[in-house]
């Protein structure tokens, strides 16, 4: 029993269940729903059978078609691809068992199988070790995106979608171009040989600058982050949930893992990291204030991942002296805004399914009318506050304290004032929801099953402060963090 | 150089000033029907010269047997898709050139 | 083959330029194709560089992904343009639209 | 000998001048019209370029998808677009998007011009001989079970990038129709001659598109060029005024859309299963499985950019409300 599961071809499922059951889903329109719900379940028990695997064997390479890089495409999973596989399992449960609330019978169908190639791509993009095979993820997830984003229609859906659209496929053919130089300049598209081969020279800056770019385009970064609050405030709430959680992250994993194998170690890089760490403070404390400044619930969301990516790039400039801690803080912190966020966009579509509209001012005694809506959005917003003890809080302390030991102090004003200011945001929110409307609204009822999924999303995501130890191991097996390390 | 060498030399000139005068057609002539006109030569007689220009330079005749059918498949889209034009430009009232 | 690889690069600015330029959609569209163009441009002039005669044909195939992927990315955003253009009347994306 | 390569030398560089021309042109024009048509003019010139790369593969996937289908979509899309806003009383002129940059107007050129600068010299810094793969490619050449090297590449070799393309490609489908229909349909009646015309080209774009399948194995071609003339047919059929109508939301006809996605990720399990690799086919059936995928593929790829020309969603939510 031991050996087939060791053996058995988890990546495989990882990526090929969910784009046959799209498929599934797509033939059978009156099956989509539970084969949907079927493949999200399968796919996540996948990631606990990869998990299993690489613990006890190591990291996973598979060399496609057994051509092997250069001339193949090789997958390729270690600690971190399986963080970002294990986050894009929790949402995925979560979102899913609530969008089978969510979507009416028209949009189910049109929901499930572009959801489920959403997820194929997002778990074939975290596995691959080919740049260009990123390039062709990238764009199935991107097109799908978008095509969720606009499922819903109407003016504000459609114009977000579009400029998600051209902001997508822009970052896209920037990549492009840089992977273009890459081949060009060392002959392949695989990272380890790309990490071998290459050298410090015109060609490694510029496709640098490019991927670099296109990925910062397509991660939302401070100032390129424009296209981010209108789609993802106005795509249905299961959607900004996904686009916020995941879709984002997706794009900066490539950044990291390409900086952490090729360009880290090249570039000379105390002024990229310093540039990267600016933009992340500037993204944190802009974000921040104009959450704080939004009316409408959703977009305040939506502001909120534009800070909290921010975090994510405070890593780089801590990292030329401690890679290893640094990263797994970054990374700490995505997994549990992957959660919390996930858990937060859910509980506003509660909010908004149960009073018609999502008016921060106008919540009108949420918290007795809908419990555990309010329960979700508190708890997640605890994890994205870093109160103890939450997920977001080990990940911000691990960065504090990363921080402290270098003496980065400029790093750690601006890590409490974003704190500070999400109190603020969240808080403002939870107060409005005790309050009396003026008025008393309608109300619609919401399904158990959305309740219950953004609570135990955003219960996740505060018991993810408890496994601190556990986590941080896992990541760094086959020690991705390991090459930027600069020894003394 | 064989014989059949000047030929295909002769016919591919000849082909090329077809396309020449074609193309100045299409841009000094009054109208939008008298420029499909012009345009057709070099598509018609021009194209079918140099077809048979590399025709002869061929080295088989399945390769020969599909550059004329390179040809015939454009005169046929060529006529047809001028007409298209032509009658769209009368529908949408476009007036005959007259001196 | 350095010139077309150099043309590539000019079509991809002339591409970005036009994208940030200009409000219309179906231009910005087309600008990210001719952008399209010039990357592909490059990726396949840089492929003569083996010394022989035969090209490196795996940019060959990216392209080939590369242009499919283009006309997917183009028909999804064309239909979202027409379902915007109906529901404000413009093609256009533009601050004021938003509540 | 002189001659012909100073005559190849001055054509390459008219040609590169004339796309970069015609680049400026059809962005900055002001009407929209010139722009597409410009655009269709700028693909085949493409196709040309790709003919003196040495690129034919690619000269047949550009003339087909890259000007030909890419324009018709354009073309429909703007006369769509001039009936929304004729209904809506709108016009549009040549505009600057006031949004991006408005402060920086004059920056942005200048930005760019640093960046062509930049990335030009960073082209001319490549090794002068560089064999990229090429010597990979030859030597597994034999193992692939086809004797063109593109096909090997995108069938066998980076197979995988194929069979997620073959899914971008359906999922773009799928947001199309998820936008939901884009005008209220009117039926044209063809004249004679379109008639006439699409009578006689229909059947030779098929078998055009069967020999491009066929050839593909040993000389370019293959499913991509073979699917786009196959879905010039159907285009062709749709200008015409035929309507598939019903038939879109049918069980058959949507197996035909997922065919070629959904037998390539099969065939990528089932050999995982077998013989523990993704995609590894054996040699000795390798031409065979490349010529199965390519013929499902060929159809699927047919199908859904024809449905993209379309871009009228199925009426299966009537079916199922």
């Amino acid at each position: 029993m031991e050996v087939v599961f060791k053996e058995f071809p988890w990546v495989a499922v990882l990526i090929l269940l969910p784009l046959l059951g799209g498929i599934v889903c797509f033939l059978f329109s009156g099956i989509a729903k539970f084969t949907g719900l079927m493949t999200v379940f399968f796919t996540a028990l996948s990631v606990l059978g990869l998990g299993w695997q690489i613990f006890d064997n190591g990291v996973y390479r598979h060399a496609v078609g057994g051509w092997g890089a250069p001339l193949g495409i090789d997958l390729y999973a270690d600690g971190l691809s399986l963080l970002m596989l294990a986050a894009t399992a929790f949402v995925a449960l979560g979102v899913s068992v609530y969008s089978a609330g969510y979507f009416e019978r028209g949009y189910s169908t049109r929901f499930w199988p572009i959801w489920l190639f959403l997820l194929g791509a997002l778990n074939a993009l975290f596995l691959t070790a080919d740049i260009f095979n990123l390039y062709v993820t990238l764009e199935l997830m991107g097109l799908a995106a978008v095509a969720l984003a606009g499922l819903a229609g109407g003016k504000n859906a459609l114009t977000g979608a579009m400029r998600y659209l051209l902001a997508t496929l822009l970052g896209s053919l920037v990549y492009l171009l840089g992977v273009a130089l890459l081949y060009h300049g060392f002959g392949t598209v695989d990272i380890t040989l790309l990490a071998q081969r290459a050298e410090a020279s015109p060609v490694i800056w510029a496709a640098f600058g490019l991927i670099a770019a296109g990925l910062m385009l397509k991660t939302a970064l401070f100032p390129l982050h424009f296209w981010l609050p209108p789609a993802h405030g106005s795509a249905p709430p299961p959607v900004s949930a996904l686009l916020s959680a995941l879709v984002v992250k997706a794009s900066f994993y490539i950044l990291l893992r390409l900086w952490l194998e090729i360009f880290g170690p090249l570039v000379s890089n105390t002024d990229v990291s310093t540039l990267f760490g600016l933009l992340g403070a500037a993204a944190i404390l802009w974000g921040s204030v104009q959450a704080l400044r939004q009316t409408r619930l959703k977009l305040m969301i939506a502001y909120s991942t534009v800070a909290q990516i921010g975090y994510l790039f405070l890593a780089f400039p801590l990292a030329t002296a401690a890679g290893v801690a640094a990263w797994s803080a970054a990374m700490y912190l995505a997994f549990s805004h992957a959660l919390a966020k996930a858990a937060m966009f859910l509980a506003a579509g509660n909010m908004l399914r149960f009073g018609g509209h999502d008016r921060i001012s106008d919540l009108d005694r949420v918290v007795q009318r809908l419990p555990l809506a309010a329960a979700a959005f508190a708890l997640a917003g605890m994890s994205i506050m870093g109160l103890p003890p939450s997920g977001g809080f080990i990940g911000k302390w691990l960065m504090l304290e990363v921080a402290i030991k270098q003496g980065r102090w400029e790093i750690v004003i601006v890590m409490i004032l974003g704190g500070l200011l999400a109190a603020a945001y969240i808080f403002k929110v939870l107060g409005h929801t005790f309050t009396q409307a003026p008025s008393p609204h309608e109300s619609k009822a919401v399904p158990a099953s959305m309740e219950w999924s953004a609570l135990l999303l955003a219960i996740a995501a505060v018991l993810l402060g408890f496994l601190a130890i556990p986590v941080l191991s896992l990541l760094n097996i086959g020690n991705p963090f390991g090459i930027s390390e600069v020894t003394p | 150089m064989t014989l059949i060498d000047y030929l295909s030399t002769i016919l591919l000139i000849a082909g090329a000033l077809f396309f020449l005068a074609g193309t100045l057609g299409l841009l000094r002539f009054p109208d939008i029907y008298t420029r499909l006109h012009a345009l057709t030569k070099a598509d018609n007689v021009g194209l079918g010269l140099i077809v048979i220009g590399l025709a002869l330079q061929s080295e088989s005749l399945a390769s020969a047997g599909k550059l004329i059918l390179i040809w015939l498949l454009v005169m046929f889209a060529g006529a047809s898709v001028s007409n298209l034009i032509a009658s769209g430009a009368l529908q949408r009232g476009i007036r005959l050139w007259k001196r | 083959m350095y010139f077309y690889a150099l043309i590539g690069v000019g079509l991809f600015s002339v591409g970005l330029y036009a994208l940030i330029n200009y409000a219309h959609l179906l231009r910005k569209i087309l600008a990210l194709n001719v952008m399209g163009s010039g990357i592909f441009l490059i990726l396949i002039a840089l492929a003569k560089r083996t010394g022989e005669t035969q090209p490196d044909v795996v940019p060959h195939a990216m392209v080939i992904t590369g242009i499919v992927v283009a006309v997917s990315a183009t028909a999804l955003a064309l239909t979202l343009m027409l379902k915007l253009a109906a529901e404000t009347g413009r093609a256009e994306l533009s601050e004021k639209d938003r509540d | 000998m002189e001659t012909l390569t100073l005559l190849a030398l001055s054509f390459d560089a008219l040609l590169n001048l004339s796309l970069l021309y015609l680049a400026w042109i059809l962005l900055n024009c002001e009407d929209l019209l010139k722009a597409i048509v410009l655009f269709v003019a700028f693909g085949l010139l493409m196709a040309l370029a790709w003919v003196r790369l040495d690129a034919p593969d690619v000269a047949l996937a550009e003339a087909a998808i890259g000007a030909g289908l890419t324009g018709a979509l354009l073309l429909t899309a703007l006369a769509k677009l001039r009936v929304i806003e004729t209904n809506k009383g709108t016009t549009q002129q040549l505009k600057q998007d006031s949004e991006n940059f408005q402060t920086l107007h004059y920056m942005t050129p200048l930005a760019l011009l640093l960046v062509a600068i930049g990335l030009g010299y960073v082209v001319f810094s490549m090794p002068p001989i560089s064999a990229g793969l090429s010597n990979d490619v030859a030597t597994n050449m034999g193992n692939s079970g086809v004797s063109h090297s593109v096909t090997a590449v995108l069938l066998n070799f980076r197979g995988y990038d194929t069979l997620l393309e073959m899914f971008v490609l359906l999922v773009s489908l799928l947001g199309v129709w998820s936008f939901g229909s884009t005008t209220s349909q009117h039926e044209t009646t063809p004249g004679p001659v379109l008639d006439t015309l699409t009578r006689r080209l229909v059947p030779v774009l098929i078998l055009v598109a069967a020999y491009l399948l066929w050839v593909g194995a040993h000389a370019p071609g293959g499913a991509f060029q073979a699917g786009s003339v196959l879905a010039a047919a159907g285009v062709l059929l749709l200008l015409m005024g035929w309507r598939p109508g019903g038939y879109l939301s049918t069980l058959p006809f949507r197996l035909i859309l997922v065919a070629g996605p959904g037998l390539f990720a099969i065939t990528a399990a089932l050999l995982y299963l077998l013989k523990g690799q993704l995609l590894a086919f054996p040699v000795e059936y390798a031409g065979i499985i490349i010529f199965a995928l390519e013929t499902t593929a060929t159809l699927s790829i047919a199908v859904i950019l024809a449905a993209l020309f379309l871009s009228e969603p199925p009426h299966s939510d009537k079916e199922h409300i």
